[in-house]
């Protein structure tokens, strides 16, 4: 019994698992599926423009449905799977009573045009997380509309960008570190800057000289700085004050890509460093499910400056009730409604359940959690920086690589077989081979010490000239999966096979 | 506040892995003066609430939102009824809790879902790919212009927009628009709602425009005649058909029949509920040619190593990550799982359902349409073709406005709130009314009832 | 990629699993679980009878026990899994919106002693439930009170037992036909009677000589004859209208077990059979999901004459609305409460889901799928009884045991790796090394031939001599579990290992 | 009406198949003059409904059981605060819709949560064995008593049991006894609603019993001395303690420890909403010595033929499958997925959070009683020990309670109401009331104010 499933043995298994083809191919014509109301009016069609073929969705009946997609998230990992150290996506726990309050008819079932006093509940969410968002930000203003990171990021950067015409100063260039998540880049070119790219220092963070020798370049053409903190390698910006004051100095604005809040919410506030505007990931920091690729939400929080080009309308608060205030210098808005509404109300949700202390626990226990993975296996991989990290941190596969030829990419998929999400991998950019390591605070020492002990088994095999993997995984229902091949000859739906 | 899985020993013991001696200590780097000042109060909030004390909390305000018993509401956003599956099935941690799948081979089920997504987007619009989903409706009309832009090679190319595009997407559109080039110019509409032929042959003539956006169904509920505004348009300039309310293709002739060539649009109401506007669903659909252009996420299907079919993200060429400032849009998370839950309804809603649902809002507005009209109260543009929403011209609107609004019935949306200057002044007692197929012939009759009289 | 693995090949295959120890390992002392609300009057502890040892819970964090039974999840087959034919348990699919129903706080919150003032709405459902029942059962009453089919005979035969005593005739017997299921002897004992076991004829039903037999031998000391129709072969008792009258020529009485309705409902009604007293299944006939093993409900239905004696409260409508009756002659309670009130409420949903044509289409469908089913599979395998069946059947395993040595438990297991859930084995008892096939009428033509093209491959395999299946599954998280061993020595509990 | 998934070309196909001509054709068995009697009429219900108006008639009838804001009814049903995940995770089509674990190769996620389920029930009371869950608390008892009958060897043994066991465990009891043995004897309670020991021991004198069935906490909320009481029962005479309030085992000492041999009860509160009754679930644990005279299904642990742990459905030859009229018990489907509930909850509560939900719920009656008290409204039996609920004296009972009811307070169960002859004259005022954890103080101090005026 002591060989039984549940001991010692490497957590991945295998078990059965039921193929499935796509729901189209469960398709019988005349099948009926969801059952409509009867209609109690009389029976009208249109006469003109008509559909000539009927769209061909699928003729399934409503077990088909359940089975498909059951039988179809058993293929998936996921957060409650197990321990997803995903880096840079803070793949946390998503506390189920979110789930709960957001399906509320009083929040699922409300019409964005109802009337004001019809709607005071949910103006009334909107308001107190914007107002918390601040507190934690230390900055003045937030508006919750943006509908994701990469939607802040462009948000932020418009109102820099409103700002500076207001003062009728035109700016052309944003300062990005090197370690930047591609959407800084992306976001700026989309409003309308280049991108500089700053080089990092040694220790992984930006230092003041690359700065001021942008500074003296391009002196006020700079809008702004856009950095993260912590930044992609985990580090903290330890000279972020100074640089902002550099910035400042020259008019221009510091940006701030909130993503990693996770590493210091409650123990260092972006609007005491110097930071104009920020973006948050509340699908990050607070924890609203991933769902495969979202939805997310990614609030921004601004000095007073910027407040006045925020996306409108605003919501006020008076002795009468909830209230819109449309202002007149807003740069527009960036989405329907006033933000991805039901993403909102877990972010809430989830701050309520913490209170203030709960927050800052979040960073402390996110640190200490990876610090702990670090200290782990930095003595089997290559750490990349010795520099204090925070939240996450990047080992590379330098030692496999040289001593074994086996890559970051074997790694990965060697975890995944040992019943592991695999970490980021090959990213940031600055560290050839990156394996970026976020373990969050929801992980057990226990499960840590079991993705410990995984890693140690691929490095021990790796090591011996055992094994290369590149064959991993090989428990997983598809085995490694030709990605180029999908991009050489690109099949996007059903028909385009044969397109 | 929710405990967190560390014990106090489990604490000490991984200071001692790590070598240092508390928590705090891990957060040296941190300048003493910023982590001085990282004093928050949260006020009422400061102290964590349990998960009873959150229902109470929240259940006291989601209250304030349902003190009305029917609604009319539409212009982009649309009650529909969710099947009891769609809420049920997207509660699978593996699907919830899953992140983008970057890596297939453990991520196969979002993968092939969300092939089954850009499938039957293609069927709907009739179009050629689709990708993956994108914020909303109004995000995936500014991504559409801006690669309407790119294809054209000039980034600051003349956009032309027809001003009865749901006021919203407008706006969005120009905000995404402004900090790179001028915002889309405005094609009026006609005496009949619908986009006017003259105007945007002159526009055309004028400005050489790289596209037209045209809503379709547009803001009035009105379909518009895309073959027809198709012919004015030169050959090189993209015909960008929006849809806030793709149901119509349940009925209506595919933009891509039509000739549009880009179609995007909003998906929420195949499965998920308003939120208050969002999370929604954006789409983008168009053709193969211009596939490396595409902004989002696309899946694509390939094989695996034992030759088996599988699913990959495909052509990330495009994408922020690879690409940085150059890549075709800054989208990274988007809508996966909404996307997933449009998939869900539409497989279970099918093919037939699909059209029944067409012919119930059909037929609920043309109940809605003869009975207001036969209680004097008419259409503002008669002689469109309407598909569930319309324009009436209510006397008296914002004394019976608010007086179906006190008795729990909110009769629709008020035109002149969402336009300014004339076309404010033209709207000013413009009603925009919208049956959804939730509603019964008494509610539309109790709404008529209200509206006729005070 | 004609290889693929949603191709033509087994339904069952192999994916990632991963390994799970029970709760209790998960444990750290001192980890702390689910937040109880702040105590708001002050903490007071007892002083007498003080527990000595807190009783060892798990410790362990919501992440943990969502990772947990998530994983074990992911071990069970299930009808949202696939096919389950799994004869006498009618596995068909469980509407999802019964279930949504039933959480309703209207419906879930609600204490059985609330005044009946406040809670109208439940009476109002079980009241309606038990019309509908007896529309269905073509009887006079109904209680939902019994909490599962057993507890439903159980009340059945102690109504039967009342009614002698009431008319001072004490009897001994029931007559039980061989092919019932092992709950109707067991039932007959508990409620004080001796079973007296019928045999069934050549055709595999009940013949009407055993009956008259037995009447001859125990005359009035036979209390009642118990009868499930269609029986556990899947055959309808044509001769059970005369049989009835046998019984009631001597005063006994007629009890149906409805277990097997779903093949009936709508179809024919045990009221005009002569049936006297009758059980339900809910749980099977009208879908209440099955959640491994329960809960179900057994409500009973009667003949006016056996009224008197159903269990206490009966639910009775009024003009000025529900209330309960207390019948003076009531057998009593057979549980708490007016039964399993969440099952009823989810059968009264899947009811009026589908209405009355509805429910006739279950025994349509149900007896049309079955017999497609056994259309081909008694090419493969020896069909039990010629007999024309209804909603499931009986095969065997005399061909593959007589030519190759391979049993049913052999041929069930080799289903599991075909991604099936076996049939019913070795039951009913009068078979030898019975299979009895139950699809139900959600299973569509495409998925039942894939059981039948599983079921081919298998038999293809045992007749080749390629295979005997002894070692089956091999798919599985865990293989040939040893069940002997498990009675052998049995552990029951985590702290049992020691004892 | 919901679909079935065959398309009438495959209803021909399959008749094909068959070798009919028509569906009917194969009920062809029944005799004709049943099949033509099988006319239903659901009246209103004739025709099917689709979800959307299943919810609106469902909500409708709901409805009406929501008009009270709070209450303190208690006597074996308790409301309970239920985390989010217990309703979420049984909802896994996996947990929700598998059978009773026949084929363990593919059970093992439902078995090894029962073999959790029976350790937990074992470690709480204190037991050796437990086995898979009961009906319900009350059939449990009944089963109790059956098995000591068994392991007596006298079928229609002597049974005693305490008066103050919840009435309707009493009833269920002689329900299940009436038909093989006579009922149960009452030892009445004391002045201090405590079992009567003298009583007690004049009955033990005088029937030679084979059990006592005690219930603690008592149907009063008293914590019964079973220590005293087992030392005045016979070595043969089995103590049974039922509990339906096992949460009192967060602070009390186990029957176990106090000499009982079975404990039963109602474990509902541990997770699953009190549903106006049911589903709830049974728990039954004992000596090992008296394993093979369970009812019901038990779990064991074993190994699978690659040598690793599993868990198999055991010792079935108890079982009515197998052993028919011979069987420990008619049970076949109990109370599975309720019983995950509970070992879901339990978990998630923990071992500090299982003794923090006592002390709250002693805390909050501790409270309620002092007021009330100071209200002038005293405990009937004030020198016994109380967990969460007891029997207050409320002068004019009948007026307070209606117009606490009318105001949405329901202040507890009246006990006349639950008894008759003379027990029910000595209850004439009483009134039972309980607190749970989601009560706070406005809530208690609201229903001080109502029952100690009018
Ligand atoms: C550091 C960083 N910035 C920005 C983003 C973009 O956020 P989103 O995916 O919500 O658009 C991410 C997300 O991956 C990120 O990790
Ligand atoms: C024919 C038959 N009768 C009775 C029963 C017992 O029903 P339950 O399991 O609900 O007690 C069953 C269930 O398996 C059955 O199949």
């Amino acid at each position: 019994m002591d060989k039984g499933m549940d001991q010692n043995k490497s957590l991945g298994t295998q078990g059965l698992v039921l193929r499935e083809a796509t729901i189209f191919e469960r398709s019988a014509a005349g099948r009926k599926g969801f059952g409509l109301p009867p209609l109690d009016v009389p029976l009208k069609k249109p006469s003109l423009y008509k559909r000539t073929h009927a769209a061909e969705l699928p003729e399934v009946s409503e077990l088909d449905v359940v089975r498909h997609f059951t039988r179809l998230s058993s293929w998936n990992y996921s957060i409650d799977t197990g321990t997803f150290p995903l880096g840079s996506c803070t793949m946390k726990y998503n506390p189920r009573i979110n789930e709960e309050i957001a399906a509320l008819p009083g929040f699922a079932n409300i019409h964005p045009d109802m009337p004001v006093e019809l709607c005071q509940g949910a103006l009334e969410v909107v308001h107190t997380l914007e107002g918390l968002l601040g507190e934690i930000a230390g900055l003045d203003e937030v508006s919750a509309q943006p509908a994701a990171g990469a939607v802040g990021e462009f948000t932020g950067l418009s109102l820099i960008h409103a700002f500076h015409a207001q003062h009728n100063s035109p700016r052309k260039y944003v300062l990005v570190p090197d370690t930047a998540h591609g959407t800084n880049p992306a976001s700026c070119t989309l409003a309308g800057y280049q991108t500089i790219t700053l080089p990092s220092g040694p220790k992984g963070i930006l230092d003041i000289e690359p700065v001021q020798a942008a500074i003296q370049k391009y002196g006020r053409d700079i809008a702004a700085l856009m950095v993260t903190n912590p930044n992609t390698l985990g580090l903290f910006e330890s000279n972020i004050s100074q640089i902002s004051e550099l910035l400042h100095g020259i008019g221009a604005q510091v940006y701030m890509d909130g993503a990693n809040m996770n590493a210091i919410v409650g123990m260092a506030r972006p609007g005491d460093m110097g930071v104009d505007v920020m973006h948050f990931n509340l699908h990050k920091t607070f924890s609203t499910p991933h769902g495969g690729g979202g939805p997310g939400a990614g609030p921004v929080a601004v000095r007073s400056h910027l407040a006045p080009f925020l996306p409108n309308p605003r919501v006020r608060k008076s002795s009468a009730g909830y209230s819109y205030e449309w202002l007149p210098n807003s740069i527009g808005k960036v989405k329907s409604g006033l933000g991805n509404f039901g993403v909102l109300v877990r972010a809430l949700c989830y701050i309520r359940h913490h209170g203030r202390d709960g927050v800052t626990r979040i960073a402390k226990n996110s640190v200490l959690n990876a610090n702990y993975l670090r200290a782990h296996l930095s003595k089997i991989f290559q750490l990349a920086y010795e520099t204090p990290s925070f939240h996450e941190f990047v080992v590379s596969d330098s030692r496999q690589l040289k001593s074994h030829n086996v890559k970051t990419l074997q790694i990965a998929k060697a975890l995944i077989d040992h019943g592991f999400h695999p970490p980021t991998i090959y990213f940031p950019l600055v560290v050839p081979g990156a394996m970026l390591m976020e373990p969050t605070e929801t992980e057990s020492l226990q499960d840590l010490d079991k993705l410990v002990e995984a890693f140690q088994d691929i490095v021990h095999r790796i090591e011996s000239g055992k094994e290369t993997f590149d064959n991993a995984p090989t428990k997983t229902v598809v085995g490694r999966v030709d990605e180029a091949a999908a991009a050489r000859r690109p099949v996007l739906s059903l028909d385009d096979r044969t397109l | 506040m929710p405990s967190f899985p560390l014990t106090p020993d489990e604490e000490r013991r991984a200071l001692e892995v790590i070598g240092v001696q508390t928590i705090e200590d891990l957060f040296s780097s941190i300048p003493p003066q910023v982590r001085e000042r990282a004093k928050m109060d949260f006020g009422e909030a400061n102290a964590g609430l349990s998960e009873h004390e959150l229902r109470r909390y929240f259940d006291g305000i989601a209250k304030h939102n349902t003190q009305h018993t029917s609604h009319f509401l539409g212009g982009g956003v649309y009650d529909n009824i969710i099947p009891a599956i769609v809420n049920q099935l997207v509660l699978r941690g593996e699907f919830l809790t899953c992140y983008t799948p970057y890596q297939p081979e453990i991520s196969q089920g979002t993968l092939q879902a969300i092939f089954e997504f850009q499938t039957m987007i293609c069927r709907l619009t009739g179009m050629e790919v689709s990708n993956a989903s994108l914020y909303d409706g109004a995000s995936a009309t500014a991504e559409a212009v801006m690669m309407a832009q790119r294809i054209s090679g000039k980034p600051d190319a003349p956009i032309l927009m027809a001003a009865s595009t749901p006021p919203e997407y407008k706006t969005v559109v120009n905000t995404f628009l402004k900090c790179n080039s001028s915002p889309p110019i405005e094609v009026p509409w006609n005496k009949e709602g619908s986009l006017d032929e003259e105007k945007l042959k002159s526009l055309i003539a004028e400005h050489k425009p790289s596209a037209l956006v045209v809503a379709s169904p547009n803001y009035f509920g009105l379909i518009e005649p895309l073959d027809v505004i198709r012919k004015h348009l030169p050959a090189d300039c993209l015909l960008i058909v929006t849809m806030a309310d793709p149901s119509a293709l349940s009925l209506f002739e595919t933009p891509a029949a039509l000739g549009a060539d880009v179609v995007v649009g909003e998906a929420h109401q195949f499965g998920t509920p308003m939120l208050f506007g969002g999370p929604h669903v954006g789409f983008f659909a168009t053709k193969k040619k211009f596939l490396r252009n595409l902004p989002g996420r696309l899946v694509g299907e390939t094989v695996d190593d034992r030759g088996q079919r599988a699913y990959a993200l495909t052509l990330a060429t495009r994408e922020q990550h690879i690409r940085r400032e150059k890549a075709t849009s800054n989208i990274c998370t988007n809508q996966g799982l909404i996307a997933l839950r449009t998939t869900i309804y539409l497989s279970f809603l099918g093919k037939q359902g699909l059209i029944q649902l067409g012919e119930m809002n059909y037929s609920l507005f043309d109940y809605l349409k003869e009975s207001l009209a036969s209680h004097g109260i008419p259409l503002k543009f008669k002689k469109g073709l309407h598909y569930r929403e319309g324009v009436f011209e209510v006397p008296n609107l914002s004394v019976r406005f608010d007086k179906l609004t006190a008795n729990g019935i909110v009769p629709g949306i008020c035109l002149s709130q969402k336009y300014s200057g004339s076309q404010r002044e033209e709207f000013e007692n413009a009603l925009l009314v919208c049956v959804h197929p939730g509603h019964t012939r008494a509610e539309i009759d109790a709404l008529v009832e209200g509206l006729s009289h005070g």
